[in-house]
């Protein structure tokens, strides 16, 4: 925990030019996007001169080292205007904590390449400790660019399968239709290597994919409040604006210091994997942890935000004319991911008396 | 288990548990893939107008049926149970729907011959309608802005509505306007207005999250013209301050019916991640127990959105005030069901992103039940309301 | 479930009965009797007149056999005017369940008039089965009358300690102070017996004292509502009354909403109960499983209820001069009997799947 | 784990830590206990007269400090931590308390020296205290309807208060009255009345649910005369609404550490929940499993809630605004904390009801929190209204 809150001047700066990218560029199809099952051409290239996807990386895999608070914010930048495509986009993503535990000599070329050149994704699948081996199934995945490896995360053991044999076509999906859909049956796919990490780092390898996902929820429903006071003082209803009226606006006001929270929450987290990664610290649980509760604290928040969203704005909230809908769906998704709220919450169970004081 | 219900009411419910099985669960599928309600002709639709009704009219639609005490709660059950399989689809079914219950309440008995004569069809399906709602209202009911003038012996009707449900493949729907704003809802006025009435424009079928197995549709209404005797009730009937309420009293009715719908949604949920827990969890540890407490918690609140439900209809078949507890039915069930349903998919995890394990769909499929009737913010007005006297809006 | 919601005529009759009861004798004296340690001898001497104990014992115990329906209904009323000190005046009270489970044959005549005439106190002990042995300890009782017995429920099986060699003084406890408060230590107390009873049996055991619990909740949680009610819509804040601002009313609807559905669900338990006793139906899992689903909801809708009910006194409701702080306080420890909450939700973990139709 | 604040500071919390353990814990079971707060000359009052506070004047009470940027940390620390082993203790020590910082925003240097005087007394613990809150308003602090009028070169004060924190044993009291209530926020005043001044009546010594540590005492003011110089800041303050919306800004230090505090009393709720899953807890199991959930679900809120405070008080320190902040802090914290504390009991269970377990007593204390210094209702408003131009009272 800091006492600092500040963030870095190549932050601030990094997030002004994404917020312009993403206003302009990514908000005015992310419909049209959903539709098409990819976020366009262009847009991707663009991502690339922004490296999206190298920022939280170390050097030794092509990174450019913003490191994660960084990569934090530039998530939660974009998904204020269009979340749709990232799980697609962003390679290796919330499989950049896998790639750096994984030993130094045991990374494969073909490994970090792939994972970094955008010719394949990568995703992450958990298990408990108390349950039986690896799902047989990668339940969701997004279907560009292929899925060439899958990371099986289990107590301090990392596995990685692949490069895989190709994906089925997924049913469709509760959202991220921008990203596509696959399944995969791990059954058919070659184990490329087993790990066992120092204790504590397998739960630093779900935290930082959780914090992933808790950072992608958090700039979707910052963007469902920001939609949903822009209406609620628009519209008027009863002779005063939605959001006058005492009842809407104690919810409103809820969200945002929940928002707030949640905020504070998940930026905690990633000064503590930047500060492990930096060496400052060397208890590895403590950073996993603590994203773990921010993947909670973000996804149930965004809930309750979301699902504000649709309830202020009617029935109109219902139909696809406007993007509440899609947030709503998009922050429910997100909390079903690397292993759902139910192996987040074991994770703590398992590790609390280890953390360290408050 | 206390046996809650008499014979025929269990019996009635398990016709509608093989019909859901059967059609409806299917047709909401291919509705929920395709954006299109089923098609008028369905095999279903056609069961529907042979018997009149899902299951036919013992259920007591009539007046005058005998078992009179079981004829709400049938009611309450068949939608429990047909949105168990798919409430959209339940919605999507052939007869007057919400326009039947304005005719019931507002008409005189002359029109509701007339006008319901068309159900007696039994060879097609035919649909009634309601249009209340317009593009700048929702809500907020009393500020409905589409204009009926009175012009040589017709009614002139001019505005726009939403959300009309089954809209477009209606024979008639019942459109609400006002002779002026300024009025408020002395000013309000029900008109049958006839497919294919010239100015009576279809606008579009709404794109919706979920519980896309029935129309949803948006008209205009430009200088539409309709006979005199359309004026639903006659003008007396506005007049009188007493029928007006008796209007407003359905509301009593359809709030527990809505909400009951929820249960049967969170039901379903419910039920799909129990199976899940039996098919793809080990068969004991941690996980399993959490999921088995979710699952208890589930059941907690849907048994009490379900007995509210009972409730107040319980008091309407005998013949008692139930506003508030129609409210507290309204109010508590759709938030309830929606946690259920979240939590169901968490129960699933990652599989529950997949639309093939169909707790996807229900979550997108029931967040509209805390809108329509009336949302859980104007349930809350009508609580406060009643319990201690909070003012009609200050 | 039942969907015939009418009170029998005489539990009609009882209430009105006893409603005057507890307005004229009963609330007056509540904070009298808090720092007393226990209710005046005139009050148990009516509420035997009453046969507040023996109303939900079948006849076997003396019991008049108005049914779990009536007796929760009793509970209920007794407890919106003070509940202080029905722990120690209600005997058998919650382990009337128990006491009926007992096989005939063993049922020790010295048990049942023990726990029927007032001259010693019992209660119920819960450990979940895959807890150690039972616990060493009653972590509370009320200290008059003084504990005689303790039943012990596990899984389905049903131990009764005692005729116990007396009890320690408790430390003041959370609520209940009319009921005085002890502790013991049960390493030093016979047991009486030991049964298995058939499967389920001890799940409704357990239910039957947690719809005690919730029964007692009830009244508490509705009596705070209605204070709160009486003092928001008089005083005013803001030049209107604390009520008719649109957050508290949004707040105070949604508790009017919540105790109501908190009622039909114990009434409900209750009707299973009765149906069970009377031998119209033969799933004693099911009885339990709702009585324990009623205790969850109506201990955590009551949480609700009593802290809005200080929240709108502000600070006035901190202080001993309203009743506010007296119902927070007992509702929160009703709360915590016979295993808590922990235990209920286990129990309710191990029976789901054998709990019949919806 | 980052370190998060400097090597003083970290001492400090340590010292705090000592002395909560040393002599507020057992101070606070005492009060609880008897339901008095300690007595004047508690060993611990006079170690802070003789030190000048709890931790010494290093902590950066007085102005012109070095280190300015931690000082508001260590006053954010010093409270959470002084309030894990005893809030209602901390609140009852020696100093000028609220009555300080009304000195601070309100008074002129002159009063300020003269009246802070006192607390240079070395021998003997002093205290000040403030009453705003009366009888009739409580979080509506425009209605105080205390009257202050001049009379022949004083102030003649008449009415009463209430919840006035080390009212009885203080000094003096600043005592906030009203010239007209018509004139509103405009009409209020706030005069220094010494004790003993004739007609300043103590009322009582409440008797509270819990924070049982500290007075919390009511006043009759009956012709209470104070001379023209105790009008703190002089009328040309009052005048000016930027000094004026300085007394207010107070508030956005003081909600952090309002917040800050129930931080502490739910971290110790937490220590001791954890503390029994070790002594009293099966090894393992479903009952291990679900409280180590539950812990964890604690630490969460009670971390956001502390990161808010921290953030809160950050933002102060550079001199940027934090009235929003400072009031999301004060709107979540407590519920959370109450929230925290209530299932730190249920991981108790049955042991949880005795209050040698502290929990019981943590419970009782907590719930003021949500009070003072605004309710999250107040704390709804200002947010709504700076996000959203919610209307001052429609």
């Amino acid at each position: 925990m800091t006492a600092d809150f500040s963030l870095p001047d190549e932050v601030v700066e990094l997030r002004s030019a994404l917020e312009r990218f993403a206003r302009d560029r990514l908000a005015p199809r992310a419909r049209e996007a959903e539709a098409d099952g990819s976020w366009p051409e262009a847009v991707l290239l663009a991502l690339d001169r922004f490296e999206l996807s190298s920022l939280d990386l170390p050097g030794a895999f092509g990174g450019v080292g913003i490191g994660c608070l960084g990569k934090v914010v530039v998530l939660e930048t974009l998904a204020v205007a269009d979340a749709g495509g990232l799980p697609a986009a962003d390679q290796p993503g919330p499989t950049a904590g896998a790639l750096s535990a994984c030993p130094e000599g045991d990374r494969a070329a073909v490994v970090a390449e792939a994972a970094l050149a955008r010719r394949a994704a990568s995703t992450l699948v958990v298990t408990a400790t108390d349950e039986p081996e690896a799902p047989a199934v990668v339940e969701w995945a997004p279907s560009w660019p292929p899925l060439g490896w899958v990371w099986e995360s289990r107590g301090d053991r990392l596995r990685l399968f692949g490069p895989g044999p190709g994906v089925d076509p997924g049913s469709p999906a509760l959202a991220f239709g921008a990203s596509g859909t696959a399944t995969a049956a791990l059954s058919h796919w070659p184990v490329a290597g087993t790990w066992t990490l120092p204790a504590g780092g397998g739960l630093a390898v779900r935290g930082r994919a959780r914090l992933w996902a808790a950072a992608v929820t958090l700039g979707i429903a910052q963007a469902a409040f920001d939609a949903t006071v822009a209406y609620a003082t628009e519209r008027v209803v009863f002779g005063r604006p939605v959001a006058h009226h005492q009842g809407n606006a104690f919810e409103l006001a809820a969200s945002a210091a929940g928002l707030h929270g949640a905020r504070l929450l998940v930026y905690d987290a990633a000064r503590r994997f930047d500060a492990w990664d930096a060496g400052t610290t060397e208890h590895p649980v403590d950073a996993g942890f603590w994203a773990t509760e921010a993947f909670l604290e973000t996804t149930e928040t965004a809930g309750r935000v979301t699902d504000l969203g649709i309830q202020l704005l009617g029935g109109h909230g219902f139909l696809v004319d406007h993007l509440a809908e899609k947030r709503f769906r998009e922050a429910r998704m997100l909390g079903l991911f690397f292993g759902g709220r139910a192996r987040a919450e074991d994770d703590l169970a398992c590790a609390l008396v280890e953390v360290g004081a408050w | 288990m206390v046996t809650p219900y008499d014979r025929r009411t269990a019996e009635i419910v398990e016709e509608v548990r093989h019909l859901g099985r059967t059609y409806m669960r299917p047709m909401g599928l291919e509705s929920d893939a395709t954006g299109l309600p089923p098609p008028a002709d369905h095999p279903l639709y056609l069961i529907c107008a042979r018997q009149g009704g899902l299951v036919g009219r013992e259920v007591g639609e009539d007046e005058g049926d005998e078992g009179l005490d079981w004829r709400p709660f049938r009611s309450l059950l068949i939608n429990e149970e047909s949105a168990y399989w798919d409430r959209g689809v339940a919605l999507s079914l052939p007869g007057p729907g919400l326009g039947g219950a304005a005719l019931r309440t507002t008409a005189t008995a002359e029109q509701r011959a007339r006008f319901l004569s068309v159900f007696t069809d039994h060879d097609r399906a035919h649909w009634g309608a309601m249009a209340m709602t317009e593009p700048g209202a929702g809500s907020d009911v009393a500020r409905i802005q589409t204009r009926a003038r009175h012009d040589g012996g017709e009614w002139v009707l001019n505005g726009s509505k939403m959300f009309c449900s089954n809209g477009a493949r209606a024979d008639w729907v019942v459109v609400w306007a006002t002779l002026d704003p300024a009025l408020g809802r002395d000013g309000h006025r029900a008109f049958l207005v006839e497919r294919d009435t010239p100015g009576f424009e279809l606008l579009r079928i709404e794109h919706k999250m979920g519980s896309r197995g029935y129309e949803t549709a948006s008209f205009a209404l430009d200088e539409v013209r309709v006979p005199e005797e359309n004026l639903l009730g006659g003008e007396a009937f506005y007049r009188s301050r007493e029928g007006f309420r008796g209007a407003m009293a359905t509301f009593n009715l359809t709030r527990p019916i809505h909400a009951a719908q929820g249960v049967g949604m969170g039901r379903a949920a419910h039920d799909f991640a129990l199976e899940f827990v039996h098919t793809d969890y080990p068969s004991e540890g941690r996980r399993r127990t959490r999921a088995l407490e979710q699952l208890a918690t589930i059941r907690r609140q849907l048994q009490t959105a379900r007995l509210m439900c009972l409730h107040a209809v319980w008091l309407a078949s005998r013949g008692l005030p139930n506003t508030l507890e129609a409210s507290y039915a309204k109010l508590y069930a759709p938030p309830a069901v929606l946690r259920s349903v979240s939590v169901a998919l968490d129960i699933l995890g990652e599989a529950g992103v997949r639309n093939d394990k169909m707790v996807e769909k229900l979550f997108r499929d029931v967040k509209i039940l805390d809108i329509g009737e009336g949302t859980q913010q104007v349930q809350r007005v009508v609580v406060a309301r009643q319990l201690f006297g909070f003012p009609r809006d200050p």
